[in-house]
């Protein structure tokens, strides 16, 4: 196990890759979900202070 | 006088009186170029090496100041209906305000160069194809430049937009225009660099007036 | 008239021009586009890290590719996506391909970063340097600079999205042009300055162990792909369509389901 | 036949559409006011018409075809004046006036711009750099294009805005006289009265929401 983490002694390099690249996905996968929820959320608001009038 | 050389004379005229256009992008290049053997320690040797590079990033650099004026000032006053509500075609009237921007500011850069070439050190054999590289080059400065000014047009500070638009977009020229001047300093033929130069000149000189004129009438909307 | 009934393909096209119909549509894929594309990342990553022999001259430094390349063919895939609808917004005006080419332009800039780094990461152990103006590195970044433009443009026309959205497509469609002669001339250069190409990939032969975690990578990084503009495009159609009946009708259906 | 027919056309700002709808048919010897409140769009309609803007819904014909296709011959044929006046600040007032009408196509002597800035009351301005001209010049400057150009549709958005009761009264009796040469006209103006009496047809834009 410690030989796989250690990836030849590349560990850094190799590990610091997946890492980005799976740390882009899941920032990409946040934004969107909260980028939704504030449009969503906007549309609402948008929808009662017409229905007010 | 038909309307293309109408407005190429209006631009023309209008550039002569303005002035600023025409000097300040030259003395920003000797500006610039006064900091460069500052900043390097007088190497002589250095300064001809980088020479080539120097004056090609320069003149981009001050091509780029002028850059965003060849549509605003048409469009701030209105006077750029004149030329989109006609059937005069578009793309005919862009290569009329390109001719122009590059009299007014490509060509003095052009002639302007010899004496940053002595200044950075440049062997004088390659004075010629120096010229003769930013003559090829700086009208696809004014041609790429048309897009971005057409684009930012509208916008109150766009000058930051287009260089960010433009810059990318002129890397092949920068390349070949630079390596033309690197080879004829190491004393090998620059024709290749040139021609493709030539070839990217004729490409925007074919194409690059239909995207202003299409960025033009997006603006508009 | 009665001929564009008949033909399928036809209907389609207007019915996915149709933000409302687009957006029922995409919504049945979105689930499925998600796990499908976890599920490869997870296969993909495990055959590469773990079972994927060892490269016999980079040793594991090699395994970035399994990042690295994926990301680098989405970074051109997406560009040539965005070109595509870019044509589309400019001469049809179809509001769908502009949320289509503004959908892709983030998740696009992030592969494009992706394989810069990564790129660097992988070269350090190999070339002992963390850059290396080779022609594609030079090209991937300029890559980056046309989708910041693009996604620069758009921002700095917020006030009025549709005009937005064409003038970025302009400029998506002018870029599409460049990056090819970029391409080609930053190759050029580079054959000229360096004398030899400076190669990732080197002499090594790529087994078919080797190159299936890639080929699994690549689809995972397609789906996803998939997934974040699909979900993105219909967050900008809702946002823009936002004083439209439809989008009032579905903020209300979701408003009902989340409601527990 | 009418020359203009315009079926419920409408504009958008962003993805919003401004007005209602609206539709109306012109024929030579017409003219057409179009009115409404601020911010309803008066502008973004008549540079649509004008060819300036596309026209996001409805159709306009000009001359019985649509006008998108048409282009060319509708640019030959109207003329439009918006709230910007295209005069360049470093040319002076004949420059301008030739300069601007040569890059429609249109030549015209020293002479017939020297008459042209008479009438709208620029003489002796002749040399004067149109920056240094008052907003009520400027506007006079570009008015001044009318007497020039025989195009038969003329579009002008609020041209009596700046002017003075001179320059009003003017600027009325030239667009009678173009009615009268059974010319077309389609025009905003909110703040004249007179140009109510003289139009054969007014439009009403109403907020669409």
């Amino acid at each position: 196990m410690n030989e796989f983490f250690n990836m030849g002694g590349y560990a850094f390099y190799v590990w610091s890759s997946i890492g980005l690249f799976l740390g882009a996905m899941v920032i990409d996968f946040i934004g969107l979900s909260m980028k939704e929820k504030t449009v969503k959320r906007n549309i609402k608001s948008w929808m009662r202070r017409k229905l007010n009038k | 006088m038909n309307p293309f050389l109408a407005l190429v004379k209006r631009d023309l005229t209008l550039g002569l009186r303005r002035k600023s256009q025409i000097y300040q992008p030259l003395v920003f290049q000797l500006l610039v170029v006064t900091m460069f053997p500052l900043g390097l320690g007088s190497g002589a040797k250095t300064l001809a090496l980088i020479a080539p590079a120097v004056i090609w990033i320069l003149a981009l650099l001050a091509s780029l100041l002028t850059l965003d004026q060849i549509f605003k000032n048409d469009y701030d006053d209105g006077s750029v209906e004149s030329y989109v509500l006609t059937s005069y075609p578009l793309p005919l009237s862009v290569m009329a305000k390109v001719l122009a921007h590059w009299l007014l500011t490509g060509l003095p850069l052009v002639l302007f160069s010899p004496i940053i070439a002595v200044l950075l050190h440049l062997p004088s054999s390659s004075y010629g194809v120096l010229m003769l590289s930013l003559l090829i080059g700086t009208p696809i400065f004014s041609f790429m430049g048309s897009i971005g000014s057409a684009l930012t047009m509208s916008l109150k500070h766009g000058g930051l937009l287009l260089t960010i638009l433009v810059m990318p977009l002129l890397t092949p020229v920068l390349i070949f225009g630079a390596s033309a001047v690197v080879e004829s300093s190491l004393g090998n033929s620059a024709t290749q660099p040139l021609l493709l130069l030539s070839g990217l000149l004729v490409l925007s000189f074919t194409l690059v007036p239909f995207a202003s004129a299409a960025a033009i009438k997006i603006n508009l909307e | 008239m009665h001929k564009q009934r008949t033909n399928a393909i036809v209907t389609l096209y207007h019915k996915l021009g149709s933000p409302p119909s687009f957006y029922r549509i995409s919504g049945y894929f979105l689930k499925w586009l998600l796990l499908l594309s976890i599920g490869l990342l997870i296969w993909g990553l495990y055959e590469g890290l773990v079972l994927a022999p060892a490269d016999y001259q980079q040793g594991d430094s090699f395994r970035i590719i399994y990042v690295h390349v994926p990301a680098a063919w989405m970074s051109m895939f997406v560009y040539g996506i965005m070109g595509l609808c870019g044509i589309i917004a400019i001469i049809w005006r179809m509001k769908v391909a502009e949320a289509v080419m503004m959908a892709s332009a983030p998740i696009g800039a992030w592969f494009t970063v992706i394989a810069l780094v990564t790129g660097s990461l992988w070269g350090k152990p190999m070339w002992g340097t963390w850059w290396e103006w080779d022609a594609r590195m030079t090209s991937e970044l300029i890559l980056l600079f046309l989708y910041i433009g693009i996604m620069a443009t758009y921002s700095a026309f917020s006030e009025d999205s549709r005009k937005a959205a064409r003038m970025a497509a302009l400029i998506a469609v002018v870029g599409i042009f460049n990056v090819v002669i970029i391409h080609f001339s930053v190759k050029w250069w580079s054959s000229i300055h360096q004398g030899t190409t400076v190669s990732l990939m080197g002499e090594s032969h790529i087994t078919w162990d080797m190159l299936r975690p890639l080929l699994i990578m690549a689809f995972a990084t397609k789906f996803y792909y998939g997934y974040s503009m699909l979900k993105r495009a219909r967050i900008y159609l809702l946002e823009t369509e936002s004083h439209k009946r439809w989008v009032q009708d579905t903020v209300n259906e979701s408003n009902n389901g989340d409601k527990s | 036949m009418p020359l203009i027919k315009a079926t419920d056309i409408a504009c958008q700002r962003g993805h919003h559409l401004l007005f209602e709808p609206v539709s109306f048919e012109l024929s030579l010897g017409q003219s057409l006011l179009i009115s409404g409140p601020n911010g309803i769009g008066k502008t973004t309609l008549l540079e649509s018409i004008a060819g300036l803007r596309t026209i996001q819904q409805g159709v306009i014909h000009f001359n019985d075809i649509e006008l998108s296709k048409n282009k060319d011959n509708w640019f030959d044929q109207s003329f439009f004046i918006g709230h910007r006046t295209g005069n360049k600040k470093e040319l002076n007032c004949l420059e301008n006036l030739r300069s601007f009408l040569q890059i429609q196509g249109i030549q015209i002597s020293e002479q017939q711009a020297e008459d042209a800035l008479q009438a709208v009351g620029l003489a002796g301005y002749e040399y004067q750099f149109a920056g240094s001209l008052s907003a009520g010049q400027k506007k006079r400057l570009a008015l001044a294009r009318l007497t020039l150009i025989d195009f038969p549709v003329w579009i002008l958005d609020e041209p009596f805005v700046n002017l003075d009761v001179e320059g009003c009264d003017w600027l009325l009796g030239i667009l009678k006289q173009h009615m009268d040469n059974n010319g077309l006209l389609i025009i905003t103006a909110h703040d004249n009265r007179e140009i109510q009496e003289l139009v054969s047809h007014k439009l009403l834009l109403e907020s669409s929401l």
